[in-house]
């Protein structure tokens, strides 16, 4: 059964004047999703995952194009913690703080490496390198505790070990 | 439409048929605290200064938004509920800085008036001192947000009765904050008509009028009902 | 597609086994491990061997995720714990007679032997990316035989009859919340999966679905039968890319065999499912956060009633289950209420997935009867704490409580872990040994609340904030004991008066270390 | 009937709490039958005597000479009052909470919004030091009596006196009495 929608027309103003690829391929998921304002997540989400980051520039495009109330668009955007208004840094160390790896010893992790790195857990370094990051529980907590490096769920870690990991990525750097 | 008998505080009382408890508690001149409340406004159960005790239900309902039922019989203000409210306006004191003395709203503000309510003599709780911004980019309005107790009366009624949803949460739990557009400075909010509904809606010294006394910040909160009716009875 | 349809690609696929299997977990806890490596390495290991009656598959959790990658090996029953990419070739070699390199586990011990698998029947022995292999495990046959034979209101009497509750943490009974929903009048419904599994030391349902996603679609679609929804919604969360991922696949095949979709076995009866992926909000596991943030919206709860089944999402019935709770459906249609009834505890039905974890020698998951005792779970089967004692054991996550080891013997279902103060939850179980402070576990819990209240109640909101404080102030040593009290009544007054089930929940770490505990805190007041 | 031994203290405060309990006026002469004042701004004390009655305590605890009278105060004393909002609350006295450690602050104000060559204060043994934060007077010691108000109105502070002269219960309630600000 083939259904007919009518959808809403793109406004004009909509399309983003600079012309990068990135918004065409926002503009897609947005179409995919009939430009409705529920989809507004999943839009994010997508946002997200083509530029880093959220950008007001870009948190006002998505709500243009879903016509949604700017503030609407910023209170959910700053609901969830998976959204970041700012930029990440390089490569990205996620020390899971759920209850099985903290109770094998979390919190030691996450302090070598705020000392390795200089950072608080939700910082980046200063020069761009890396985002020192926690996590509510992956999941994965067969294997605590456990640390993401660059997406690569890793078990059974040790301050020493993560240490040894930062301190060969920050060096590298040099 | 039909009606409906109960009981609040051994009270036999009246109401109407999908009426609130809350309402046809104040329709007898009964006095159950509210907060986030505002009349015109939908109601959203968050201040839970209106709980109430209902006979049979384990659990403590908000008055704003639970319906009258037959026979129900309801309790508003036990040892239990004013010890709770107590500390509930206490949360709030210690929560954000209200500092009545140095505050546009002193003497019209409705979180003094609840804790005058409440016997609120001191907080018990340790104040957190938060850092909070102040907002007088709107050349007829600002928001201090020291005395914002997030009750989203602005919200609502920017949404609801002027209909632009200039005002929105940002952030959750203890770092939330009242928000124009993408969080910019109110002046710089695009949609913001300059209504001053939110002023209106107000219950702290929060959104207030640029310029005026202490004494001019009298609000006529009953100005959003008189609009929300006039317009659904289209006068 | 029809019956015969179904019956061939199961009979197809059965055929298609060779008769050595060698099982490779690729769920998370695994693949972690290495998994993938191990896998690609023995298929290479056979085709060295030019072995064409070994088959090398991917499956999902085998359970003992501490001791992964796991290898077993079919029918001769072997497992291989802690492999190597470079045991591969001695596993294979070992079929002959040889020597494998890699540790072997012992199948019969209590971890293994103690369970009883309904939810997790295919989990670790179907390949989870491939529809055809939960075909041939029967799986769909129950759909066909519900959307065939019965009426909805028959589903739901069954339901109803199997007493099957809730899985994702009060314990709600399943076939009234059906029966609801059923009743309530709308032009639409919709059914919602919940999986936004936030619980800390909690992967029940992660893996439930790395495992065996179709087992959670159908069940889903069993339930839009019998209260009328052609819609579904998948809520899961973004921590679980994996999850998504084959949740994602599953759902393309199901409709390219016609099992979701419009007209499914000719039945007249449609059903579409999406994903909606969370963006990390523990709140919006509460059902009315949820469906807020379905709708695209904050994550922010809403008093109830009119509860979901009537006035859900877009203010239209919806029925909302958990991960396990549909999981369990399948397997009630096709073996018949009384099966299910058969198992399980008094007022509490079936089977409950667990995952056990931290101080413990087996970390895993597990799938037991309801009624038996922390202790068999947690002695026998988790081989109890590598060192020391077992101090206590957390349930239920943030909203749960620590059990102290004196009350080992309670059984676990709903109203026994209630009865000692904490709750079933969705199925995390978290084992401390006397190496753990109960005040840190309580300032633990209640930092993680804090984070995660949504701050729309004050309770919630204000009070987690000025507990965290005041055991902060405990831990430094710089309360008093009428701070304790004060603690305690703060503890009440936000149980009893926050909007949703996270602010009503966040006192219980506190209230129960305070209670089991006492002594801890204690210690650190003045005066 | 003996003579209660009454005490006001100055603490950290603009002493407007003190200027409102002078608004008492012509009242003062019917308190002065019943009581002695044995401390306070008002009278040369040097030292915080024993066996004291009552004290109107105003003012927040924000320096370390503070926290050393308000604990011989407390030790000293049956009926402690907190008199007005900064003792009750931080009020005015803890604006400054917000702005962080007394230091930074110190370094703001005399150094970077100096007008002209800032440089910090340097007094030791003069000016006392500065406590991490302002605190409300019963986050130190025990408050018996809470009278909030900036100031609170010279008939509040005559309902109270009157109350704790007739002896019993003190109970402070309603607008009149706990109004803050």
């Amino acid at each position: 059964m083939a259904v007919t929608r009518s959808q809403p027309p793109v406004p004009e103003q909509a399309l983003h004047p600079s012309g990068d690829n990135r918004f065409k391929l926002l503009e897609a998921t947005m179409k995919k999703h009939q430009y409705r304002p529920d989809a507004l997540i999943e839009v994010l989400h997508r946002a997200q995952e083509l530029f880093g980051y959220l950008s007001t520039d870009l948190l006002f495009y998505i709500a243009n194009s879903l016509r949604l109330p700017p503030s609407r668009v910023y209170g959910v955007a700053t609901f969830y913690h998976f959204f970041s208004l700012a930029p990440k840094g390089e490569h990205s160390c996620v020390v899971c703080l759920g209850t099985a790896c903290y109770v094998r010893g979390a919190a030691a992790i996450l302090a070598a490496a705020e000392q390795t790195l200089g950072v608080k857990a939700g910082h980046t370094t200063p020069d761009g390198r890396l985002s020192l990051e926690t996590a509510r529980c992956l999941g994965a907590c067969g294997i605590a505790p456990t640390v993401v490096f660059d997406g690569t769920v890793t078990g059974h870690q040790t301050p020493e070990q993560v240490q040894v990991w930062l301190e060969r990525l920050v060096k590298r750097g040099e | 439409m039909a009606a409906r008998t109960f009981t609040i505080n051994d009270q036999l009382i009246s109401a109407r048929e999908g009426e609130t408890i809350l309402q046809a508690a104040r329709e007898h001149g009964i006095f159950i605290p509210t907060l986030c409340y505002l009349d015109g406004v939908s109601a959203v159960g968050a201040c839970r200064l209106c709980l109430v005790e209902i006979e049979g239900s384990r659990m403590l309902r908000p008055a704003c938004v639970t319906p009258v039922v037959e026979e129900m019989v309801v309790r508003t203000d036990t040892e239990r509920l004013r010890e709770y409210r107590r500390m509930i306006i206490e949360l709030l004191f210690a929560e954000r800085n209200h500092i009545c003395a140095v505050c546009v709203a002193n003497g019209h503000c409705e979180l003094q008036d609840l804790a005058i309510a409440v016997g609120m003599d001191h907080v018990r709780f340790d104040y957190a001192f938060p850092r909070c911004d102040v907002d007088i980019s709107h050349p007829l309005f600002g928001i201090d947000h020291n005395r914002c107790v997030l009750c989203t009366r602005c919200v609502r009624v920017c949404d609801e009765v002027e209909g632009v949803h200039t005002w929105d949460v940002a952030g959750r739990g203890a770092d939330a904050r009242v928000i124009t557009d993408m969080r910019q400075p109110w002046g710089e909010a695009r949609t913001c008509t300059s209504c001053g509904k939110c002023v209106l809606a107000c219950p702290t010294g929060a959104i207030f009028r640029r310029g005026a006394t202490v004494g001019e910040m009298e609000r006529d909160r009953n100005k959003i009902a008189y609009i929300v009716a006039a317009r659904e009875q289209r006068w | 597609m029809d019956l015969s349809e179904l019956l061939a690609i199961a009979e197809h696929e059965n055929a298609m086994r060779r008769p050595i299997c060698i099982r490779c977990c690729t769920a998370l806890g695994c693949q972690s491990a290495g998994a993938l490596s191990v896998k690609q390495r023995l298929e290479e290991a056979v085709a060295e061997v030019d072995r064409t009656d070994i088959e090398v598959l991917g499956v999902g959790c085998m359970g003992l995720c501490g001791h992964g990658p796991l290898v077993r090996v079919d029918p001769v029953g072997i497992l291989y714990e802690h492999v190597r990419a470079a045991d591969a070739p001695s596993i294979i070699a070992a079929l002959d007679g040889g020597e494998a390199t890699a540790p072997q586990g012992d199948l019969q011990h209590p971890f293994f032997t103690l369970q009883k698998r309904i939810v997790l029947e295919n989990s670790g022995i179907i390949d989870p990316e491939r529809i055809e292999s939960y075909i041939a495990a029967g799986g769909y046959q129950a759909l066909y035989h519900v959307l065939h034979e019965m009426t909805p209101a028959e589903v739901i009497d069954v339901v109803t009859r199997s007493g099957l509750r809730g899985r994702g943490g009060a314990g709600y009974p399943t076939g009234l919340k059906w029966a609801t929903v059923a009743k309530s009048h709308g032009d639409r419904k919709y059914v919602v999966c919940n999986a936004d599994e936030g619980d800390p030391g909690a992967f029940m349902d992660r893996s439930i679905i790395e495992s065996d996603p179709h087992k959670v679609l159908e069940g889903m679609a069993i339930a839009a039968y019998a209260v009328g929804a052609d819609q579904g919604y998948v809520y899961v969360r973004a921590e679980y890319p994996l999850a998504i991922q084959r949740l994602q696949r599953a759902i393309a095949q199901a409709r390219r065999f016609g099992l979701l979709g419009a007209q499914i076995f000719d039945a007249g009866f449609t059903f579409r499912i999406d994903i909606r992926v969370g963006a990390g909000a523990f709140v919006c596991g509460e059902e009315t956060a949820l469906m807020a943030s379905i709708e695209g919206r904050r994550g922010t709860p809403r008093p109830r009633p009119p509860y979901p089944a009537e006035s859900g999402l877009w203010g239209r019935p919806t029925l909302v289950n958990n991960v396990e709770t549909f999981a369990n459906i399948p397997p009630i249609i096709r073996n018949g209420a009384e099966w299910f009834a058969s198992i399980g505890a008094e007022t509490s039905k079936g089977t409950k997935v667990f995952a056990l974890t931290g101080k413990i020698r087996h970390t895993g998951l597990i799938e037991v009867p309801m009624g038996v005792t922390l202790r068999q779970i947690v002695e026998d089967m988790g081989g109890g704490v590598p060192e020391g004692r077992v101090k206590a054991v957390q349930t239920g996550g943030p909203s749960g409580g620590c059990i102290p080891a004196a009350l080992l013997d309670t059984p676990v279902d709903y109203e026994s872990l209630q009865r000692v103060g904490s709750i079933m939850g969705s199925g995390g179980m978290v084992v401390m040994d006397d190496s753990t402070n109960m005040v840190d576990v309580a300032r633990f819990y209640m930092e993680f609340c804090k984070d995660e209240s949504c701050g729309k109640c004050i309770p919630c909101r204000a009070g987690t904030a000025q507990m965290l404080h005041m055991l902060d102030l405990i831990r430094s040593g710089q309360a008093t004991a009428a701070d304790l009290a004060r603690l305690e009544q703060l503890c009440m007054m936000v149980k009893e008066t926050s909007l949703c089930g996270l602010g009503q929940s966040a006192p219980n770490p506190v209230l129960s270390t305070m209670k089991y505990f006492r002594e801890e805190y204690e210690a650190l007041v003045r005066g | 009937m003996e003579r209660l031994r009454l005490a006001t203290i100055w603490l950290g405060g603009c002493s407007g709490c003190h200027m409102s309990f002078l608004d008492l006026d012509e009242w003062l002469f019917e308190l002065a039958q019943h009581i002695d004042l044995v401390y306070s701004p008002l009278a040369d004390v040097k030292e915080y005597p024993e066996h004291v009655d009552v004290a109107l305590v105003e003012g927040a605890v924000a320096n370390e000479d503070n926290l050393h009278l308000i604990r011989q105060v407390r030790e000293r004393t049956r009926l402690l009052v907190a008199f007005g909002d900064c003792a009750v609350t931080g009020n005015v006295t803890a604006l400054r909470n917000p702005l962080g450690a007394p230091e930074a602050l110190l370094h703001t104000i005399y150094v970077e919004r100096a007008e002209i060559a800032g440089r910090m204060p340097h007094a030791p043994g003069i000016v006392p030091r500065l406590l991490d934060k302002v605190y409300p007077v019963h986050k130190i010691v025990p408050v018996d009596v809470y009278l909030p108000g900036c100031p609170p109105p010279a008939p509040r502070i005559r309902a109270l006196l009157e109350q704790i002269i007739a002896g019993g219960d003190i109970r402070l309630t309603g607008r009149d009495m706990i109004k803050f600000g």
